[in-house]
């Protein structure tokens, strides 16, 4: 049995799923939700890489690697917010970001 | 082509880069110098815009880069309205004593962010461009940091563009697996022979990546929590230019890269754009906060853009063109009027606090009217224009249902706009509103002259300009 | 005498800017100011009065075509067209005759935002006569649409109880209606490649188009004629509207919607005019017949002529697609007719109403034991309701019935009817508001008509008296016009 | 002075006089305005009898038409103001103007107390206007606008004591009614205009055999064309001149002061109808169903009308409903084909009805406005000239007369021509004969209650002593138009006397009321006389000069004079019966008719309550127009229209708004899963819509 | 082959459970460790592609960066995070439901396209150019050909860099800092000022 292109796909659409399944499983959890968001780009990463090597094109890799970088900054950036939050509010939980609604 | 020759390409990139990193320099060392920051940074922007306007066009950095008619009108537009967008804010923080000397640097960023955007040619400078401006945006949301609601909508912001970002990634991807390169015009090859399932897939994961950016409907739940909370300057500039930018990322990849594909992307945009259009017109209706009310109404405008340019053709394209840079001028200077108006220094954010305006604040009453008028399409204001562009591409594209739908969801939203100006116009108020501060009544005055009468003048000079910058994607 | 209707148009927001200025300088609420405003307006619309007097005297009523062109390029294809022709031209007048009736029936009743008032009614005039001089389509949907912001300003700021209601009601109506008509107009130009009106008459839309377009565009006419079902709004419209404002919206708004009609879905749409001719047929008798009896049940002065001006509005309608010469021409008529005998009704009732402040039907009665003058004027502009021949009434009707009949006999009785219901609901107005005994103590000082209100009334009464007799210089106006609009109507439906 | 000149003074004067008299009465005076429109209405009338005599005898052409202005010239659809001259307008020139100047005069008596006399007499004149530009009328559209000008008129009339919600209902009715019969003459006119292409009289005339045997459809069927123009037109003649079914408004129009009910509602007015079915004899004798049907009204009335006079109370009423008998014989000669007849009893008919309002009006004035006749009686020896002048004119409208010889009153002479041409037409057609049996046994009715009127209000004993509260009484029992007859009615008078009307006595009327009376008495004794040989003798061709069109085949006149003898003395016989019955029931045992009344018998209640048309009109018209009007406007306007549309569309979307706002709790989760459904929905769509 | 076939099961199902335990487990702290292993796994998968240069930086930033920062932020925040699971359980089926055919959907488009449909795809991985390594192949291009975007890439990090510091940096009011320039630049005038206090009257501060 030869591992494929495939094989690599489907395990990246079933972490996207896992990333997309945490964000709105963990109602409350801020953190957790920032982590499911860090799944999802990493099941982006593997499709990129994936697919660079087999299209033998590095562009993918390239990619990846800026994503990479981007993940880091929106963590920083993410993790900033929350602590301004955690600030004004005590706490993080996701329910009570709500002030705002209708 | 010479790297110094992608360099000049470059022109306004470089030129809001180095601004921005000599102001971030010139800012830690004086923060109390928030003129000189503010000038520095609107010459920045001055400069940009003169190289996007009359800078030489071509594509550099391996197709990264694309200057083009398009992405000068939009570059020029979307320097404008930073400009804008720069002292608005600084009076702003500087009324509630927050002294932020960031605040210019991370909109020249946000602009480079933009910039970007509408010239970029490749998924990667696509992506990062996005994700410069999203950043910033939701620094700028939540940079009034000892404001709960601010934080609040920062947050969201935060969390909702992410998950965005992860989607519009994810399509990404498969565009570039399946098609072969990140390169529009290379995806663009491969979807004329034949695009196969896989590029759609992507191309839907990409097309409600940036649905989110330009917050049409579903993706579009954020925008009224994050217009209320975010301090209303700051909502002034991401209401308008962000979006355009948006919009044409947007056209730019779907008709460059995907052209091929335009009868697929055409139905699920006019998909977007009725929810949009609905949903922003019944779900305003119910609204008594302001900024949430200019939040819907902006959702459903989205939607008319986005039906534009699901027309699929070069005229759809140049309707956006046109919607987008009227619109702009109307939601920044509705804004601008609310960033003005307050009572006892309590900011008038809900429509109850508008009414007796007429009689208090003329000045900003008619502007505001004026700004009503137009997002309720009324003619001859510029929102009326906007949706004539549109409708009349969408009708000409044989969408002839979705743009009645599309008109009658305007009536629909007529309504709210109709209760704000009843409320400034019928009722009497209780009196003692702040003078508004020259800046934003200015800006506010003047955006409202241009929605009506300066326009009937400007279509002349715009009409044309937006046609090159639609036929720069090379659509029919 | 090119750019002469430009001046017309746009001729009252001078006054406007004079107002402006003058708001710059002075207070809003000053004594002096007011009476500076109100003189201004006034002057303002007198002027555009001369004008449009002019633009008659220069009218060439040989030349079907239009006359006093203007054509400058705009963008995107769009143009600033203008001109008129024996159809439009008539509705010119009498927008510029009705509206300085207008200022002078608000010089006393109107205390509140006087200045502001009188900018919206010159704001209106200039939109009004444009909608009846613009030859290009979307100029002509500007004008047309935006004319209900200054009514809905009207309505609401200087209205009655209910203005809020009534002045949404009105707006988002109308609206609806139109935007329909934009999407037409918008295919329109996407089809034929061009906006100008006298090129689209000429145009020969495909059949299958024609219908949706024509039901587009009808959209927007009902709702602003108003025709039956779609009328509900005017009624309340009225009711709450200070009375210039239901003088503007009976005497001319009202107008915009027949004058559409003849405009754009009998030249333009003709086999669909014809396919719909039944529908509308149908329509119109309801709405002659059901409108009287609303309107004979009435409390409410206002709001009983609302009802009739609803009903007469179905004469106009049948003319129109009657597509034969008495029928159209009837139809034109009816409108002027309709313009100066519904006018002068709304000004009965403000007149009683200044003094009384109420419009209750039940209130009044034995006014005329008060006020002879002002019984005799109601009782003119009565009878011009009912279509007394000998007023302009009458002419309308009969020749819209005429119309009518040479298409359909049924819709001529049905509509005949209408004759009789007309008596039934205006003369018992008359009788419960005139007659009788003066019971109500409050009526024991009402005054008679004053100098002003004698002013007002005169040129109306003068106008449905000569009209009523001589209509004849109606038609010398509008003949060439008519005949040109239905021979390319008869030609087109092949009759 | 051309004739063209002097015709066009006579019409006009009456309305400058109106207008002056109308507009500034109050500042020339009433004095003023009484003199210039009755001196203005005099002048009319010398007019018209010179054009009568003119256009008949001498030499002003037979025919010519003055074209004053353009009036509606659309196309085909011409119409002048003009004044067309000829036998017919002449005579009714002659009929109008005379009996209105006489009527003008006689108000100056009869309304001396009124406070607003101007009025009046403005109204009056601007009547005698509308009703010359009727009968001058070249068009239809011209005939039409007299034809409701005269309503307006009459309108106006009825309801002078506007203070009366009696007179106020009844004018209404008066212009409802009227408008429905106008209903059918619109239609009527459009018919002729579709058919014929104009509606110049004189342009329609020559081309009617061109549509004698054509159809034309109408309301989904065919119809004979001319039958059907003329029937259409003849609803209006039936509106206009109070035929059945459209009377219910003549009876309550004597609401109106007593002159105006001998000008309009009796001599000229009402007569308006057979007017126009006489000037259309062109169309009408092409339309023979038509005919039949105008026979067959006009004897139904003629029966209907005098049998609820038998029983009337109210002096006014009874000659209301006279005058609606009359009216119906008119219709039913114009309908056997006897133009000319018709003409001729609406001539003699104008003086002698005329003279008996006039009378009654003098009556009324002299028992200080009492109408009603059982509280009359004896009051020959109070007003004895009126008395005289009553007898008169009962006796011209019985028509009395001796068969055989050229003696008698005017009725004698109009009548009976009118009964025999109606059998000898009858001979051949059932309707007719119908007809002539109805003419027989009304002219029989129509000798009882003539009689009985004069027996209740001249001899017998005095009531009118004893009864000091029925004014009191009558005031407030009655306030609707349908049950105003009952009892009776009170015109406005002056305080002092309504106070003290027990104790004053009757008494003879002025001078200037009574001249006109003796001039109209004059006109009842000899008119018939004078002119029958013109209208309907040897000599009416060359009197009408082919102003009535008879067809060739219509030789009805021709028989009729060669009717047998009996005929000539069955209606003396008749009469006498009913005058014998008369006298049985009101002189020889009075009181007799009030036990009878009293009683209320089924036969009595039918006839007093008028066979219970208002009744029935009521319940149905009236109440269907209100219960219609409130479901339209209650249920159809309020409750479907706007519940459906605006209202109930306002109401979904704010509830959809607010669902909309509901559904945006705040929680992120909320936004991100809305967010993939929409990608889920999307990519579903995706996967289905592109997999082919 | 068996062999890569084993390591890419195992690799695959470790990733996949560590995902899994992120979003599920009990405590913030667990989910960040799970997160590190399945970063690491993932590692391991961009290794058997042959793209160890990525393999590499995914350890570097992730592990060494982006995870600490997480950690760092959670014990930072003190937070009862037992409390912030309710609810978890209730939303399952639905959660579920709508990923389980977001990833059915994912999954059958992706491979049956991969396997199928796409012939320009090659069988066999090739993560670098010929002759040499996966790293020097990146860093060939991503200074020439990406220099665009890696500025750009810069500069969205000198924006978070920006905004972290905008959002968080306080300066206490209550907090005295030894500010050197200050220091430096004090002389006489600022060091000292003279009061001239009036008799009986105090000093207000």
């Amino acid at each position: 049995m030869t591992i494929g292109l495939a094989h690599y796909l489907a395990v990246a659409a079933i972490l996207f799923t896992i990333g997309v399944f945490g964000i709105f499983v963990n109602r409350k959890n801020i953190i957790v939700i920032l982590m499911s968001i860090e799944l999802i780009l990493l099941a982006v990463n593997i499709n990129l890489v994936a697919f660079s090597v087999y299209l033998h094109n590095v562009t993918g890799q390239i990619f990846a690697m800026f994503v990479l970088t981007v993940a880091a900054a929106e963590a920083a950036v993410g993790l900033a917010i929350l602590v301004t939050f955690f600030r004004n509010r005590g706490d993080i939980a996701v329910d009570d970001v709500s002030v705002m609604k209708g | 082509m010479t790297f110094s020759a992608d360099l000049a390409l470059a022109g306004p990139e470089l030129t809001l880069a180095i601004a921005a990193l000599v102001l971030l320099v010139f800012g830690a060392f004086a923060p109390r110098a928030t003129t000189m920051m503010t000038l520095g940074s609107i010459a920045a922007l001055a400069i940009a815009a003169y190289y996007a306007a009359f800078g030489t066009q071509g594509r550099g950095f391996a197709g990264g880069l694309v200057a083009d008619d398009a992405s000068a009108f939009s570059q020029v537009a979307i320097f404008i309205a930073s400009a804008i967008a720069i002292p608005l804010g600084q009076k702003w923080f500087a009324q509630r004593g927050v002294r932020n000397f960031e605040f210019p640097v991370l909109i020249l960023l946000a602009a480079l962010g933009m910039a970007m955007m509408v010239s970029a040619g490749d998924l990667i400078s696509l992506y990062i461009g996005v994700e410069l401006q999203s950043l910033a945006l939701y620094v700028l949301a939540a940079m009034h940091r000892d404001d709960a609601k601010a934080s609040e909508a920062g947050l969201k912001y935060f969390v909702l563009g992410a998950l965005s970002s992860g989607m519009l990634l994810y399509g990404a991807s498969l565009i570039y697996g399946f098609a072969g390169s990140t390169k529009f015009d290379e995806i663009a090859v491969a979807v004329q022979s034949g695009a196969g399932t896989g590029v759609l897939f992507g191309l839907v994961f990409l097309i409600c990546g940036l649905a989110f950016k330009v917050s049409a409907a579903p993706f579009h739940m954020w925008t009224p929590d994050v217009y209320e909370g975010a301090p209303t300057p700051v909502v002034a500039f991401f209401a308008g230019a962000p979006k355009l930018a948006a919009m044409v990322l947007f056209a730019r990849a779907l008709s460059e890269g995907f052209s091929g594909a335009s009868a697929q992307w055409g139905q699920v945009l006019v998909i977007i754009a009725l929810l949009s259009i609905g949903v922003g017109a019944f779900a305003g209706l119910a609204q008594s906060n302001l900024k949430r009310l200019w939040a819907y109404s902006s959702i459903a405008n989205v939607g008319y853009a986005v039906l534009g340019l699901a027309s699929g053709t070069a005229e759809g394209v140049q309707a956006m063109f046109v919607f987008m840079v009227l619109y702009m001028v109307d939601v920044t200077g509705f804004f601008a009027c609310l960033s003005a108006l307050s009572r006892a220094g309590k900011p008038m954010e809900t429509i109850e606090d508008m009414a007796g305006l007429m009689k208090e604040r003329p000045g900003i009453a008619l502007a505001m009217t004026a700004f009503s008028l137009s997002a309720l399409g009324l003619p001859p204001f510029s929102g009326f224009w906007a949706k004539f562009y549109v409708f009349k591409a969408a009708i000409n594209s044989g969408l002839g249902v979705a743009a009645v739908i599309g008109l009658v969801g305007s009536v629909v939203a007529a309504f709210y706009y109709l209760r704000l100006i009843k409320v400034m116009w019928f009722d009497g108020g209780v009196g003692g509103t702040d003078r508004p501060p020259v800046g934003a009544k200015t800006i506010a005055i003047a955006a409202a002259l241009f929605s009506f009468p300066l326009v009937l003048g400007a279509l002349v000079f715009i009409d044309p300009l937006a046609k090159a910058a639609a036929a720069a994607f090379g659509l029919a | 005498m090119t750019g002469l209707l430009s001046l017309t148009t746009f001729a009252p927001l001078l006054g406007v800017a004079a107002i402006l200025v003058l708001r710059l300088f002075a207070r809003s609420d000053d004594e002096k100011t007011v009476s500076a405003g109100k003189w201004i307006a006034l002057v303002t619309t007198l002027a555009t009065l001369a004008l449009s007097i002019l633009l008659v005297a220069e009218f060439d009523p040989a030349n079907p075509g239009f006359q006093f062109a203007e054509d400058a390029n705009w963008f995107a294809g769009l143009h600033y067209r203008m001109g008129v022709d024996g159809i439009s031209i008539l509705f010119v007048l009498l927008t510029a005759f009705l509206m300085p009736i207008c200022i002078a029936a608000s010089w006393k009743s109107i205390e509140t935002r006087v200045l502001e008032y009188m900018i919206a009614f010159l704001v209106l005039e200039t939109l009004v006569i444009g909608v009846f001089c613009a030859l290009d389509l979307v100029l002509f949907y500007a004008f047309f649409e935006f004319g209900l912001v200054p009514m809905f300003l009207i309505i609401g700021i200087w209205g009655g109880k209910r203005r809020v209601y009534a002045a949404y009601k009105f707006f988002l109506y109308t609206l609806l209606g139109s935007v329909l008509m934009l999407a037409a107009i918008l295919g329109m130009i996407g089809v034929a490649g061009t906006s100008s009106i006298p090129e689209l008459m000429v145009y020969k839309f495909d059949p299958a188009l024609q219908t949706w377009l024509w039901l587009a565009f009808f959209a927007s006419f009902a709702v602003k004629m108003p025709m039956w079902p779609v009328h509900t709004w005017l009624p309340d419209a009225h009711v709450e509207a200070p009375t210039a404002g239901s003088v503007i919206l009976a005497g001319i708004l009202l107008k915009m919607g027949g004058y559409g009609l003849l405009r754009f879905s009998l030249p333009m749409f003709p086999q669909a005019s014809e396919f719909f001719t039944p529908l509308v047929f149908a329509m119109s008798v309801i709405a002659i017949i059901y409108t009287s009896l609303v309107a004979f049940r009435q409390t409410d002065i206002k709001k009983l002529i609302a009802y009739s001006s609803v009903a007469h509005m179905g004469f106009v309608t049948m003319g129109i697609f009657s597509g034969n010469e008495a029928g159209v021409q009837g139809a034109i008529f009816q409108m002027l007719s309709h313009g100066v005998i519904a006018s002068a009704l709304f000004l009965c009732v403000g007149v009683v109403y200044d003094r009384m402040h109420t419009r209750e039907i039940a209130f009044y009665g034995g006014l005329v034991n008060r006020m002879p003058w002002y019984a005799a004027v109601f009782m003119l502009f009565t009878m011009g309701n009912v279509g007394l021949p000998g007023t302009s009434g009458f002419v309308g009707e009969i020749l819209t019935m005429t119309g009518a009949y040479g298409v359909s006999t049924w819709t001529a009785i049905f509509a005949a009817t209408g004759v009789i219901l007309s008596a039934v609901y205006a003369l018992s107005l008359y009788r419960r508001v005139i007659f009788g005994e003066l019971t109500n103590p409050a009526l024991a000082e009402i005054g008679d008509l004053d100098w002003r209100e004698v002013a007002i009334f005169a040129p109306l009464i003068a106008s449905t008296l000569y009209l009523g007799i001589y209509p004849a210089a109606i038609f010398d106006l509008t003949q060439a016009s008519v005949d040109n609009l239905v021979a390319l109507y008869s030609a087109a439906i092949g009759a | 002075m051309t004739p063209q000149l002097l015709v066009t003074i006579a019409v006009f004067a009456p309305l400058v006089a109106a207008m002056i008299a109308g507009l500034s009465g109050r500042r020339i005076g009433n004095v003023a305005s009484m003199a210039l429109t009755t001196g203005a209405l005099f002048l009319s009338c010398a007019i018209a009898w010179t054009t009568f005599h003119g256009v008949i005898w001498g030499d002003w052409p037979a025919k010519f038409t003055v074209h004053l202005l353009p009036f509606i010239n659309i196309g085909d659809f011409q119409s002048n103001w003009s004044i067309r001259i000829d036998t017919l307008s002449a005579v009714m020139l002659v009929v109008v103007t005379s009996v209105s100047s006489l009527v003008h005069l006689y108000s100056w008596g009869y309304m001396a107390e009124d406070p607003s006399k101007p009025r009046f007499f403005a109204y009056l004149s601007l009547f005698t206007f509308a009703m010359l530009a009727l009968v001058t009328a070249a068009d239809f559209m011209q005939l039409f606008f007299g034809w409701e000008g005269v309503g307006l008129a009459s309108y106006l009339l009825i309801g002078f004591w506007f203070h009366k919600p009696t007179a106020n209902a009844a004018s209404i009715k008066a212009f409802v009614v009227n408008r429905v019969g106008d209903f059918g003459f619109a239609l009527g006119i459009m018919t002729v205009f579709w058919m014929f292409g104009t509606i110049q009289f004189a342009e329609i005339f020559p081309r009617v055999t061109e549509f004698a045997t054509t159809g034309w459809f109408f309301a989904g069927h065919w119809f004979h064309a001319v039958d059907l123009a003329c029937a259409l037109l003849f609803v209006g003649a039936m509106g206009k001149s109070a035929q059945f079914f459209l009377h219910t408004w003549l009876p309550d129009a004597m609401e109106g002061p007593t002159p105006v009910s001998a000008l309009i509602h009796a001599a000229t007015m009402v007569t308006a109808g057979v007017y126009m079915v006489c000037l259309l004899s062109p169309m009408f004798e092409y339309a023979p169903v038509t005919k039949q049907i105008v026979t067959l009204v006009g004897a139904i009335t003629a029966l209907f009308a005098a049998t609820v006079g038998l029983a009337q109370n109210d002096i006014k009423r009874v000659i209301a409903y006279s005058t609606c008998s009359q009216l119906g014989y008119m219709f039913f000669a114009a309908g056997v084909g006897a133009y000319q007849a018709a003409m001729f009893h609406l001539f003699t008919h104008a003086f002698f009805k005329a003279l008996l309002f006039l009378g009654a009006g003098s009556v009324i004035h002299g028992m200080h406005h009492e109408q009603d006749m059982r509280k009359m009686g004896g009051l020959w020896k109070y007003l004895p000239v009126t008395y005289a002048i009553m007898t008169i004119g009962t006796l011209a409208i019985t028509g009395f007369g001796i068969p055989g010889t050229d003696i008698g009153l005017a009725g004698f002479f109009s009548k009976d021509t009118i009964i025999e041409a109606a059998y000898a037409a009858g001979q051949h057609n059932p309707v007719a004969f119908f007809a002539f049996l109805v003419s027989l046994s009304a002219a029989g009715l129509t000798a009882f209650y003539s009689w009985r009127l004069a027996f209740m209000t001249f001899h017998g004993k005095p009531k009118w002593a004893h009864d000091d509260h029925a004014h009191a009484d009558a005031h407030g029992a009655d306030d609707h138009a349908s049950h105003a007859q009952i009892e009776t009615h009170s015109e406005p008078l002056p305080d002092d006397h309504a106070h003290g009307h027990g104790a004053h006595k009757p008494h003879e009327s002025p001078l200037v009321m009574l001249a006109p009376l003796v001039l109209l008495a004059v006109g009842a004794v000899f008119a018939g006389y004078a002119f029958v040989e013109a209208f309907v003798g040897e000599e009416r061709n060359a009197f009408w000069r082919g102003a009535i069109f008879n067809a060739p085949t219509n030789q009805v006149l021709e028989h009729a004079h060669h009717s047998p003898t009996w005929l000539h003395w069955a209606p003396l016989v008749v009469s006498a019966i009913g005058f014998a019955a008369a006298w049985f029931y009101y002189i020889a045992n009075e009181g007799m008719g009030a036990r009878i009344a009293a009683k209320k018998g089924p036969l009595w209640s039918f006839l007093y309550n008028k066979w219970y048309f208002d009744e029935i009109y009521e319940a149905t018209f009236v109440r269907a127009t209100r219960l219609l009007g409130d479901l339209f406007w209650k249920v159809g306007d309020q409750k479907i229209i706007d519940g459906l549309g605006p209202d109930g569309a306002s109401a979904v979307s704010y509830d959809i708004g607010r669902r909309a706002g509901l559904a945006q709790t705040g929680y992120v989760y909320h936004y991100a899963f809305v967010m993939l459904l929409g990608v889920l929905g999307l990519l579903t769509y995706a996967v289905f819509q592109w997999q082919a | 082959m068996a062999v890569q076939a084993i390591a890419f099961y195992l690799l695959a199902t470790v990733t996949l459970v560590a995902g899994v335990c992120v979003v599920s487990a009990r405590s913030p702290v667990h989910s960040v460790l799970f997160l590190i292993l399945a970063f690491f796994s993932a590692a391991g998968l961009f290794v058997m592609l042959g793209a160890e240069f990525l393999a590499m930086l995914l350890v570097v930033v992730y592990v060494g960066a982006v995870a600490v920062l997480f950690l760092f932020v959670v014990m930072m925040l003190d937070v009862d995070f037992a409390s912030l699971r309710q609810g978890f359980a209730r939303y399952m089926p639905l959660g579920a439901g709508v990923a389980g055919i977001l990833a059915f959907e994912m999954i059958m488009v992706s491979t049956a396209v991969a396997n199928g449909g796409a012939a320009r795809l090659n069988d066999t991985p090739q993560a670098s150019g010929a002759d040499i390594s996966n790293a020097e192949t990146i860093g060939r291009v991503l200074y020439t050909d990406y220099i665009y975007f890696f500025q750009a890439a810069g500069l969205v990090l000198l924006v978070a860099m920006i905004g972290a510091i905008v959002l968080t940096l306080r300066h206490k009011p209550g907090v005295r800092r030894q500010v050197i320039a200050d220091q430096v630049a004090r002389g006489p005038k600022t060091g000292m000022r003279v009061i001239s206090i009036k008799p009986g009257a105090g000093i207000d501060e």
